[in-house]
């Protein structure tokens, strides 16, 4: 009884899944993929599982002082730490510096408009004014310049009187955007009046209204500002988040891939070896491909990329096929071994 | 049953079902509820001849008749080597694959387990299973409790030692790797979908002295299998395992009736070879496009 | 002098096998720093790639699909950076989309260095074809982003790109605001589809969506892995050529003209592939000179 | 770029550093590798429980409760059925139900998802044996553009020459008027009597391309003597094990095959890791504000010296015992 209701279900979605190809009805479909709706629930909610597995695992080592036992705190404290930056939570990255907007009026760089300058802590972060394409910070206005050394100016750009809106943020997603409105004043060459409204960071992107401060012709508005990062994953994608992905993740994750190259060299070097006819015709197949497919093999002979598409299209496709095909049919006989209800043995026995 | 009557119902079954779904071909209307288009025809017939034979097997194999399966070099290995990780009193590892529970060579995985389990059980090692999904490890660790309850043995059964390693293909194999290099396991089994992580799991084994035993249907990876491990089951080697190790009449009635289908489509490819050659050197005309029938053109 | 021989067997025989990677981690490192320059002879569908982008003009209007994410930079990036120079040296108008999610990052930073910048520095020697201009968002080139829906949003762009990018590049301009978008309904609208492919979706996907509806002209590069799957749609003609992973980079690198990464690692494909070769070669030795002293040792017993 | 913000920069230090940690498993396992290791595990743990989140619970499972839709608490039901096995041993075969339901499920699924493998396979093996050379004055444009050396526009150009003046021998094929150079190179390099132009075009029809004949009988025997390699029923001997045998013969030469071909793919990868980490992948000023080239080396050195320092521990903790 036990056993016997979930092989009876088995065996039903089972054979349901299969007439899936053959039952081209809506009302079928729907049904299917409701079902492959709740498998892939089940699936994912099993990682709920997974996680408690891997502390069942490894916190007894820890508080047993098992060998290691350091390296298991690493993992544990990896894995909470990544989930928990998995979390929606915004706010939660800090109140950062919240940006600072200065005038200075002294300095008369011209008549007729003020200059915008930039200074700040995120000087890889990209200056929207009134909408038109991205300047990076640091540029000095000339867009093609991209190789201009780090540190060497800031950023200085005219604004014509009239309104204008500034925004400022990181060329990667999720961080904060700085946004503030620059009233540029008609005519008042010589005017020190000057007034910051308001600054004002936006956590969440488009809040609140923006405020303008005013701005005399002749004067320098410096925008200042450390970006806030965003915490945790989704979309804007949470930048601890992603920091955590790019920096730890990614490199390890890419590194232990690169291991192959070595464990390749390794692993002809120990394994393949003539001992009979069959590991001859391995190694022989191998290293000729390997010859024509680099430049300098082709740069040899032209034969030899000839050999290996001949042995890659001949050779190889039977080899592929005859394995996809018995394959194939092991696999049809193991699948309906399991709806036809003759496999139990992941279902016990009582 | 007669010897004759043993070789005419399989053909039979085979050769008639393949008729009825020749016949059928074109002939079933589409409709909302049920179509046989395109290649469908033969999928079915497929299956029908394999769930007709299936039965058929189970019934002679349940009968007491005597069913012979040649050896399968890697099956033997298996008990061998889970023997000596008994005499060095280290553990055995087995890897599920990198695939969820979805693909059928994870399922196929999953029951050739049971049989390991029974055997740790019997010889009294330890085995350490880890699993890339958590659905897998729940699967496969009801299906370790059987095998030790199978060996009579259930309290042995530590459900610890059922892992979820991680579903990052990489970082399962950093995690698989430091399983094989710190609790030295004397057997190293993969069986599964694996990919480019084959590699990694088999040099590292190969560090610790393991006998390690490979079975995957995925050919890119069957080279590296072969050339880092001390036996691999190649494709259908590998769902034919479990039935070799137990020789229990579910499993040798699959095996069987895979032999009767593979038999037929050798007799299928040569005869569509034939004919194909036979058209061609004969002209454009074309009486019998086998090939095509297949895929439902 | 047994003796001395048995040493120098039994040494080999007990090889470490971290020399070979020390040679491995040597041939990968080294080329980067001296580069080794080895020849690169185009090969057919990589020359027919290239002369497909040559044989356009300027002011013809090219989609640029970037379906790859940050692990296959390394394959496919050098032909990116090749196919664009050849394009911007053309002058030839640029709409650049993707169909993968962990493009945009990566995209977005490609653009404002490779697009908007200059991808021949000032001063550059190593290059003496034509240099380069900065090309201007929504004047010389749109950026249109990411929709999900894999081959949906491929079938979507094959019949109505404006619907399926709702109207806008990525930046919020309306696509009816932008010059060079004129006129372009579908996919059969550009002079030229490049795809930079690094799986699903990808070129298959492109051609088994958009390649039905018209005769479109196509180019690509992929990973070398997915070369064997690519390689019957070169064949049929419903791709004008095909650029498969850093080897094929580098070929294309030598017809435009720059050399970039992809020859500096194709250096480092030709000294690897020497290694591994060595490596079988020398692991048969050691086999074979180990099994003729232990035929000898037999013989010499009986 | 600008000036990197101090987190990024110690990012970017910290991936080189990593690189370098998880190196260093090829000169053996070490504590530096084991951390890399571990929090690389913790990590992707922590990274893949929250895309199945955000991917799957939430979508599929949070909001369609949310919007009322109940028969979704059966994924739930069947989810909770599993924690049942994990929490409590007397209810574990509470378990049993999601397990048949999954598994079952998918074998099911799985079935149509193999057939296509078959028969897909099965139909271009069962193509005539006797392959034909390409006429290429009659032949359409799409069977010339498969010969060597070919491609679409010039199957197109010959299309267009053959209509006013036939061939008259294949050696012609390379002087067709209106073809870039390149493209005649190309053509004359893909001459060849034993698989190249030659051997496939004629100027006539009904000529046999004799090693592409052989190919396909050669493909067609390997494909039925490696199935009988996997052929269980019978004892591979006589007859048979010498058919099994030449199946052998040819899956281990498509073996080899596949590993020569991935070799490139493989150390593409490893390229690719050196090129980021020396920053050749990246914009100049970004990687000069890295400086990779000069991390890595720290790195090296701070990982080597960790290593021989507990080695040095090892070996004084080793004496020690040995003392005692």
């Amino acid at each position: 009884m036990k056993s016997t209701i979930p092989l009876v279900i088995g065996c039903f979605v089972g054979w349901f899944a299969f007439g899936e190809l053959y039952v081209p009805h809506e009302d079928y479909r729907w049904v299917f993929e409701f079902l492959r709706d709740q498998a892939q629930i089940l699936a994912a909610m099993a990682f709920i599982l997974g996680g408690i597995n891997v502390i069942q695992v490894n916190y007894p080592k820890i508080r047993r002082r098992e060998a290691d036992w350091q390296y298991k705190v690493v993992l544990l404290v990896g894995a909470v730490a990544m989930g928990t930056a998995g979390l929606r939570w915004h706010a939660l990255g800090g109140e950062a510096d919240s940006g600072s907007m200065a005038v200075s009026g002294t300095a008369a760089v011209g008549t007729g408009y003020a200059t915008l300058a930039f200074d700040s802590a995120d000087r890889d972060a990209l200056v929207i004014i009134d909408g038109a394409p991205p300047v990076r910070a640091w540029h000095s206005g000339n867009p093609s310049d991209i190789t201009k050394p780090p540190g060497d100016q800031a950023l200085s750009v005219q604004l014509r009187p009239g309104e204008h809106v500034i925004t400022v943020r990181k060329p990667v997603e999720g961080y904060a955007k700085h946004e503030v409105s620059i009233l540029v004043a008609d005519n008042e060459p010589t005017s020190a009046k000057y007034e910051i409204l308001k600054r004002w960071v936006e956590l969440l992107p488009a809040a609140a209204a923006v405020l303008p401060i005013n701005v005399a012709p002749g004067q320098v508005v410096t925008v200042s500002t450390d970006l806030v990062m965003y915490w945790g994953a989704g979309s804007p994608h949470g930048r601890v988040f992603t920091w955590m992905y790019d920096h730890i993740f990614f490199p390890c994750n890419a590194t232990m891939f690169a291991l192959l190259a070595f464990f390749i060299a390794s692993a002809a070097f120990r394994a393949f070896r003539a001992r009979n006819t069959e590991s001859a015709l391995l190694l022989g197949a191998a290293i000729l491909v390997m010859i024509g497919l680099v430049p300098i093999g082709r740069a040899m002979s032209p034969i030899f990329p000839e050999i290996e598409e001949w042995i890659m299209d001949t050779l190889n496709t039977t080899g592929r096929r005859a394995i996809m095909m018995g394959a194939a049919l092991g696999a049809i006989a193991t699948g309906l071994r399991v709806i036809l209800g003759i496999e139990r043995s992941h279902l016990g026995s009582d | 049953m007669n010897a004759r009557l043993k070789i005419i119902v399989p053909i039979g079954v085979t050769i008639g079902v393949a008729a009825i779904a020749f016949l059928w071909r074109g002939n079933v209307e589409p409709s909302r509820w049920f179509t046989l288009e395109g290649p469908r025809a033969m999928y079915v017939a497929i299956v029908a001849a394999m769930a007709a034979l299936l039965y058929y097997y189970l019934f002679r194999a349940r009968r007491g008749d005597e069913i012979y399966i040649r050896r399968i070099a890697g099956v033997d290995a298996i008990e061998e080597s889970v023997g000596r990780s008994t005499e060095m009193g280290r553990p055995v590892l087995y890897v599920t694959g990198v695939e969820d529970i979805t693909n059928i060579q994870t399922i196929a995985s999953l029951l050739v387990l049971g049989q390991v389990a029974e055997m740790t059980a019997e010889y009294d090692t330890e085995l350490k299973v880890a699993n890339f999904y958590p659905i897998t490890m729940v699967v496969a660790e009801e299906i370790v409790k059987q095998g030790y309850t199978n060996a009579g043995r259930p309290d042995a059964h530590k459900p610890q030692n059922v892992m979820f390693i991680s579903s990052e293909q990489f970082a399962f194999a950093a995690g698989v790797n430091g399983i094989i290099l710190r609790d030295q396991p004397a057997t190293n089994i993969y069986i599964g979908r694996f990919f480019a992580e084959s590699l990694i799991l088999a040099e590292t084994g190969y560090l610790t002295k393991a006998i390690q035993i490979a079975g995957t249907a995925e050919i890119t990876q069957l080279p590296f299998f072969i050339a880092a491990c001390d036996y691999t089951l190649i494709g259908e080697e590998m769902y034919a395992v479990s039935a070799y190790m137990t020789r229990e009449s579910r499993l040798l009635a699959m095996l069987k009736s895979t032999d009767v289908i593979k038999a037929f489509v050798i007799a299928l490819l040569l005869a569509g070879a034939v004919f194909a050659t036979y058209n061609h050197l004969a002209g454009s005309h074309e009486p019998w496009d086998l090939g095509g029938w297949l895929v439902g053109k | 002098m047994a003796a001395e021989q048995k040493d120098w067997l039994q040494k080999l025989q007990t090889f470490d096998r971290r020399w070979i990677f020390l040679a491995m981690g040597v041939a990968i490192i080294a080329p980067l720093f001296a580069p080794l320059n080895l020849p690169v002879a185009p090969s057919a569908m990589v020359k027919s790639a290239y002369y497909t982008v040559e044989d356009l003009k300027e002011g013809d209007r090219v989609l640029l699909s970037l379906d790859m994410d940050p692990a296959s930079t390394p394959e496919l990036e050098p032909y990116y950076r090749a196919v664009l120079l050849q394009l911007k040296r053309k002058k030839v108008k640029i709409v650049i989309a993707t169909t993968w999610y962990a493009a945009p990052p990566l995209v977005e930073r490609w653009l404002s260095s490779t697009v908007e910048g200059r991808i021949i520095k000032q001063g550059d020697s190593s290059y003496h074809g034509i240099p380069d201009d900065p090309y201007v968002k929504n004047e010389d080139y749109v950026w249109l982003g990411f929709r999900e829906g894999r081959e949906a949003t491929i079938n979507g762009m094959a019949t109505d790109i404006r619907g399926t990018f709702d109207n806008q590049a990525a930046d919020g301009t309306p696509l009816d605001d932008i010059e060079i978008m004129n006129g372009i309904e579908s996919l059969a609208d550009f002079d030229l589809i490049v795809m930079v492919s690094a799986g699903y979706p990808g070129i298959k996907e492109y051609i088994q969506q958009a390649q039905g509806r018209g005769n479109l002209r196509m180019v690509g590069a992929c990973t070398a892995v997915s070369v064997p799957e690519y390689t019957p749609y070169y064949n049929s003609g419903q791709l004008l050529g095909l650029v498969g992973g850093m080897s094929k980079a580098a070929e294309y690198e030598k017809l435009v003209g720059k050399i970039g990464t992809a020859t500096q690692g194709t250096d480092v494909l030709n000294l690897g592939h020497v290694v591994v070769i060595s490596a079988i070669l020398f692991g048969n030795f050691i086999f074979f000179a180990g099994q003729r002293r232990r035929r000898t040792l037999r013989s010499g017993k009986v | 770029m600008g000036h990197l913000s101090a987190i990024d920069l110690f990012g970017y230090w910290l991936g080189i550093f990593l690189t370098f940690a998880i190196l260093s498993f090829l000169y053996k396992d070490n504590p530096v590798y084991k951390i890399a290791e571990h929090l690389f595990i913790g990590v992707s743990i922590g990274y893949v429980v929250t895309l199945q989140y955000f991917d799957v619970i939430k979508p599929k499972l949070v909001e369609n409760l949310a919007e009322g839709n109940l028969r979704y608490l059966i994924g739930l039901a069947l989810a909770l059925m599993l924690f049942v096995k994990a929490v409590s041993k007397r209810w574990s075969w509470l378990g049993r139900y999601p397990i048949g339901f999954v598994v079952g499920f998918y074998a099911g699924l799985q079935i149509n998802g193999v057939q296509a493998d078959l028969t897909k396979q099965m139909e271009p093996a069962m193509s005539s044996v006797v392959v034909d050379k390409v006429n290429v004055n009659a032949d359409p444009a799409e069977a010339l553009q498969l010969l060597p050396g070919m491609n679409p526009s010039i199957a197109k150009r010959i299309v267009e020459v053959r209509a006013e003046k036939p061939f008259a021998s294949i050696d012609e094929i390379d002087e067709i008027p209106g073809l870039p150079q390149w493209q005649l190179d190309d053509l004359e390099e893909a001459r060849g009597a034993f698989n190249g132009l030659d051997a496939q075009a004629s100027v006539s029809s009904g000529d046999t391309f004799w090693f592409g004949t052989f190919a396909k009988l050669l493909m067609l025997m390997g494909l039925i003597a490696s199935l009988v390699y996997f052929y269980f029923s019978v004892e591979h001997k006589g007859a048979i094990g010498k058919v099994s045998r030449f199946g052998v013969w040819v899956l281990m030469i498509g073996f080899g095959a596949a590993f020569g071909y991935t070799v490139q793919g493989r150390l593409a990868l490893a390229i690719g890791r050196a090129l980021d980490v020396l920053g050749r992948d990246k914009d100049p000023a970004l990687a000069a504000q890295i400086d990779g080239g000069v991390v890595a080396v720290i790195s090296i050195v701070v990982i080597v010296g960790g290593i021989v320092a507990w080695e040095l521990l090892l070996r004084r903790r080793r004496e020690s015992d040995t003392n005692k």
